[in-house]
């Protein structure tokens, strides 16, 4: 676990870097996260069930398939088949339009249960996100249904600027489940194993049918919320200070246990910098043809669709 | 070939759609123990039982939203919204999420969902049961737009809409729910989309209309055949894709054009007609196009509904000016 | 109170009649919930605090001047002037699209805060419509916000034809609050003395600025959804039998302390039966100008519908 | 008279508008504290306190929901939605109840709400925050829709919106915050709704445009001046109300016309301007309305975006098909 940690702090600042190089669009980094992403990917079957992420979450899932990775690096510098993770892949691209992806995640659960499948969904949402309807509805519907589903709450504290006093008044985020009738727990997000023990007896739970589980993670946001954010406008740097790094909690459980030797941290970040650099180098490879512009707007294009696509292909004009 | 109401043409093909795929879902509020508040749903729950119909919460935002996941999972959904005014509450994952998934994950997720919805005015339902919202979902790429006008066109669009691997929004007249009868094909019966449907032929003026709207049109056509007028009727069926050929063909033969809407008039789909006029029959045009339409205000109450909807006696007045211009 | 009480069920059988004798639209009865509302408006203060109604309520809000139920007869005969509830009347017109009074309550309560008005908004909906994000969204920022507002659920079983069941799996509808942070309470809605003193008490919380009360009001829907449905599809005879009508409750409650007489119910049903006559008389003899179709769009015309409008009144065009 | 960008221009607006009325609030996502994730709403917070600049939830619902009762309250909510694209999540309370609010109860309530939300693509941004939804909204009755072009116009066209009693989609295309740059009018400056702006003038061609499209419009008349086109630039500024006045106007004295929109093209409102000029000035063309537009798809990612928004080359093309046509 703690290489897929670092790997994904690693990943992280490099796809930040790329933005910073113009050679990337706006993103968000992981930073503060990685013991909570990379603890529930592992306490989850990859050939079985799904991962719905938000966004901050696709480089901590390294244990879901490398395509996870090499895909978001495309669809950071703005490629289209960065949106396309592979079969057999259980993992969905990056979701912008906040708390959508809850509904998705129900339903997909609801799906795999009426097909009598095994295996779960997680779906990662921020503390911001579950001011949207969308977590509310979903959540409450999962329980109605006895979905098979994870809702992830990740606590970083804030939502872009807004802290979590400005989202709600509940006690904390796991109080939530109240409102749906379905048990909720609440984990130090910055304890891979504490996260992995709880993700894992989540989906226990949802595989043997006794439904849906809301998992609130707590961490701190260590970085800004994007490579677009200025976070010394809000973040008290007292409270920033005193947050935990889940990489440093989990060099020293490593080194107390005495797994961790600098050498082995060394090489597997060198071999995380090669694999991102690999990475890196296939997406700014890889070819594009402007006119699939036009394509997977419907399965066979539309009259109208393909005759604005030939006018693009001779003169650029449509009309 | 049995005569059907719309609402029974509808029932009966769930019932074929589901019989012939088990993938295929209904869910929405009211559909299963009630068969909706319509009973287009009817006998639904009996035949499939409670996996494959199923009530749900009250909450149109995750009743589109969950058709995404279980697509995803390899279903057929099809959603049931009560009143299509209610599809506001789903707005963000119908035009955000429903519309884009094939195209944000270049077909990874396929969308083969059918989003039934009643529509339309001039039976004093409640607010936002009647608005005509059609032209606020056809600037969203990525839906199709299904709205058939006869018995026989609900049952060949319906079927073609749920094996359809993209979204589509399948909205019925609730006006023409019992109104609207008329002789449907027994058996297999698909209409394919994009093909417009000739009502009756004419050569001096033709009619442009969809969903209800078809059968104010083809009255009108009878009443003008009477002083000599005459008009053609022309029944889009899907405004996304758009027939432009049929469009264009109908323009070329009789010069003066008609459209006819429910809707709003501001920017309601007979604009995007006749842009797509004068994109493509442009010279062919004897007289400008007329627009019979809703007027720009919220939809009205029910003492002032029938001043609002568009009526027989307005498609002929309509119809005479464009048949009066010197060309 | 329990005259009002019985004036609801009167006034509320009547627009049902009305809509069976084709002189009025689909309309839904207040039947099982009378308690609830009266009680309600009785823990209010008319001049100073508001209702939004769902729909189902303005039969009962008398007290609130007569206005409401003038206004509320206009509006189910489909005349226009029935959304207009005239100054200074504090009540809000029927709401359709469910649930979305919920935020339109917080907001006022909100902005009554914020000009230091004395005074609360107390809003109503449906078991059903707690199912809808805006429910969820707005008491969420209710609590943020410490806005003096009570929400109250009508909890009447049904949702047309969906129980309870299969809207939440949450113990209760006021369990919800542990979402908000906010306190929840269950109260007997068929016992208008409970509720008065719960939503009084609620009411003393809100203006002295101890923010949001959500009450579950426990009751059972005596009749069909509205005009257009037919209950014995779904609802089980037994549990409809073994409910308690509120008018039934009420009149042992009268009877117990000795205050109620026959005589005394006939006079007040006779009255009752007066004023709502004179509420259809004045109602269907309304006079109508059908321009008024174009009037408050917005406060003034815009140029286009100004020429729509003349079109309208010289041929009944458009285009 | 200040050279400013349109942020600044937006910005000073709104301190302008607080001072003025100290019923006008301001509230959102980010907008307090930070000032807005684009500074929008910098320094409001200072000058006007936490009561009347309110960072909100993350619920776009909500913020519109409860505009709707801050104005029954008196107040004059000026709610910011943070990027249209999520202007979905409250399309359920801006069409279905802030379009709707004064007409439902006959004016007992008025909406002197204004929207806020920045809009349009060519700068890399993340799904749905580039996406130009104008069109989506104009056939919602109630609602009116500004789009202002210039650092003045955002000046005297916000004004205007605030003070407005009716409910206001103000749209600031963001490719143009710190881009468009022009001089803005001290102290008072009001710019009434439903007037036209007539960029540069011209007699062969006129190009009608809004937001930041009218920029490129204006880039394409230098250009063709230069072959002797001689190109009128029309910015509409507001969609409803419309100027149809001036677009008659602009016809007439053209003949030729090329319509820009970054929406979709089926359904755009380069639609309704046609329709329009089909309906007032049909006799004054001389040959087809031409439209430059964004195509049928979802608004691409960043490698595509290019491709996908009109661009200076487009539109000359388009003038020059629109210029070349027999009379
Ligand atoms: C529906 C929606 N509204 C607003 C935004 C703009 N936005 C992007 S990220 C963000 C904050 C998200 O905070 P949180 O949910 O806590 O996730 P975090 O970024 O902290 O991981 C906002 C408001 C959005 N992307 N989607
Ligand atoms: C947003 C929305 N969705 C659906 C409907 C259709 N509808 C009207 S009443 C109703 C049931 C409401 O149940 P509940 O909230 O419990 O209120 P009740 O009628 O029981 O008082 C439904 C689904 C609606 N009016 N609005
Ligand atoms: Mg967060
Ligand atoms: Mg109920």
């Amino acid at each position: 676990m703690f290489a897929d940690m670092l790997g994904a702090r690693l990943f992280s600042q490099r796809v930040f870097n790329l933005q910073r190089q113009g050679r990337a669009g706006t993103n968000a980094p992981v930073d503060g996260s990685e013991a909570l992403v990379v603890g529930a990917a592992y306490g989850l079957d990859p050939t079985l069930d799904w991962v719905l992420p938000q966004y901050r979450e696709l480089v901590g899932l390294e244990r879901f398939g490398s395509d996870v990775l090499d895909r978001y690096v495309l669809y950071n510098i703005g490629h289209p088949d960065g949106g396309h993770i592979p079969e057999p892949t259980r993992v969905w691209p990056p979701q912008i339009s906040l708390a959508t992806q809850v509904p998705h995640a129900v339903g997909l659960a609801w799906g795999m249960k009426a097909k009598g499948e095994d295996g779960c969904v997680l779906v990662f949402l921020g503390d911001g996100s579950t001011s949207e309807g969308d977590f509310y509805e979903a959540c409450n519907f999962a329980g109605v249904l006895d979905a098979p589903v994870i809702v992830v709450v990740v606590n970083n504290g804030w939502a872009i600027s807004t802290p979590i006093s400005v989202q709600t008044r509940a006690k904390n985020f796991a109080e939530k489940s109240h409102a749906f009738g379905i048990p909720g727990v609440t984990v130090d997000g910055t304890d891979a194993l504490a996260v992995y023990e709880v993700i894992a007896d989540a989906r226990s739970r949802a595989v043997a049918g006794a439904g849906p589980t809301l998992v609130e993670a707590v961490t701190y946001r260590l970085g800004p919320h994007t490579t677009a954010d200025d976070p010394t406008r809000y973040v008290p740097a007292a409270e920033l200070d005193a947050a935990a790094d889940p990489i440093e909690v989990m060099r020293a459980e490593a080194e107390r246990r005495g797994f961790w030797t600098q050498a082995w941290e060394d090489e597997v970040l060198a071999e995380a910098d090669a694999r991102m650099e690999r990475a890196v180098v296939a997406a700014e490879s890889r070819p594009l043809d402007p006119t699939v512009l036009f394509d997977h707007v419907y399965d066979e294009p539309t009259p109208r669709l393909a005759a604005q696509r030939r006018r693009f292909t001779t003169d650029g004009q449509v009309g | 070939m049995a005569t059907l109401n719309m609402l029974e043409s509808i029932n009966a093909t769930l019932h074929a759609e589901m019989a012939r795929d088990d993938r295929v879902m209904v869910f929405g509020e009211d559909v299963a123990v009630n068969g909706g508040v319509f009973r287009a749903t009817e006998g639904l729950l009996d035949s499939f039982g409670a996996d494959r119909v199923v009530d749900t919460p009250l909450a149109e935002g995750v009743i589109a939203g969950t058709a995404v996941g279980l697509a995803a999972a390899g279903m057929v959904p099809v959603p049931e919204i009560q009143f299509l005014g209610f599809s506001y509450q789903a707005f963000h994952q119908i035009a955000g999420q429903i519309a884009r998934l094939r195209y944000r994950t270049r077909s990874r997720f396929e969308v083969p969902i059918t989003i039934r919805s009643p529509f339309g005015g001039g039976v004093r339902t409640p607010e936002l049961h009647s608005e005509s919202l059609e032209a606020q979902y056809a600037n969203i790429p990525g839906l199709k737009i299904v709205l058939p006008a006869s018995a026989a066109d609900a049952k060949g669009l319906l079927a073609t809409a749920i094996r359809d691997p993209n979204p589509v929004l399948f909205l019925e007249p609730l006006r023409g729910y019992r109104m609207i009868k008329d002789d449907v094909p027994d058996g297999e019966h698909l209409v394919p989309f994009g093909q417009a449907r000739t009502v009756c032929e004419g050569s001096d003026v033709v009619v442009i209309a969809w969903s209800f709207q078809v059968e104010l049109a083809r009255r009108a056509a009878v009443r003008l055949a009477e002083d000599g007028i005459s008009v053609r009727v022309l029944d889009l069926r899907t405004l996304v894709p758009l027939d432009v050929a049929a469009i264009v063909e109908a323009v070329e033969a009789c010069g003066r054009v008609v459209v006819v809407q429910e809707a709003p008039l501001t920017n309601g789909f007979a604009s995007e007609i006749i842009a797509t006029i004068n994109d493509e029959a442009f010279y062919s045009l004897a007289a400008p196009v007329e627009r019979v339409s809703g007027y720009d205000t919220p939809y009205p109450t029910g003492m002032l509904e029938d001043h609002f909807v568009p009526d027989v006696d307005r498609i002929v007045a309509a119809v005479r000016r464009a048949a009066e211009v010197e060309a």
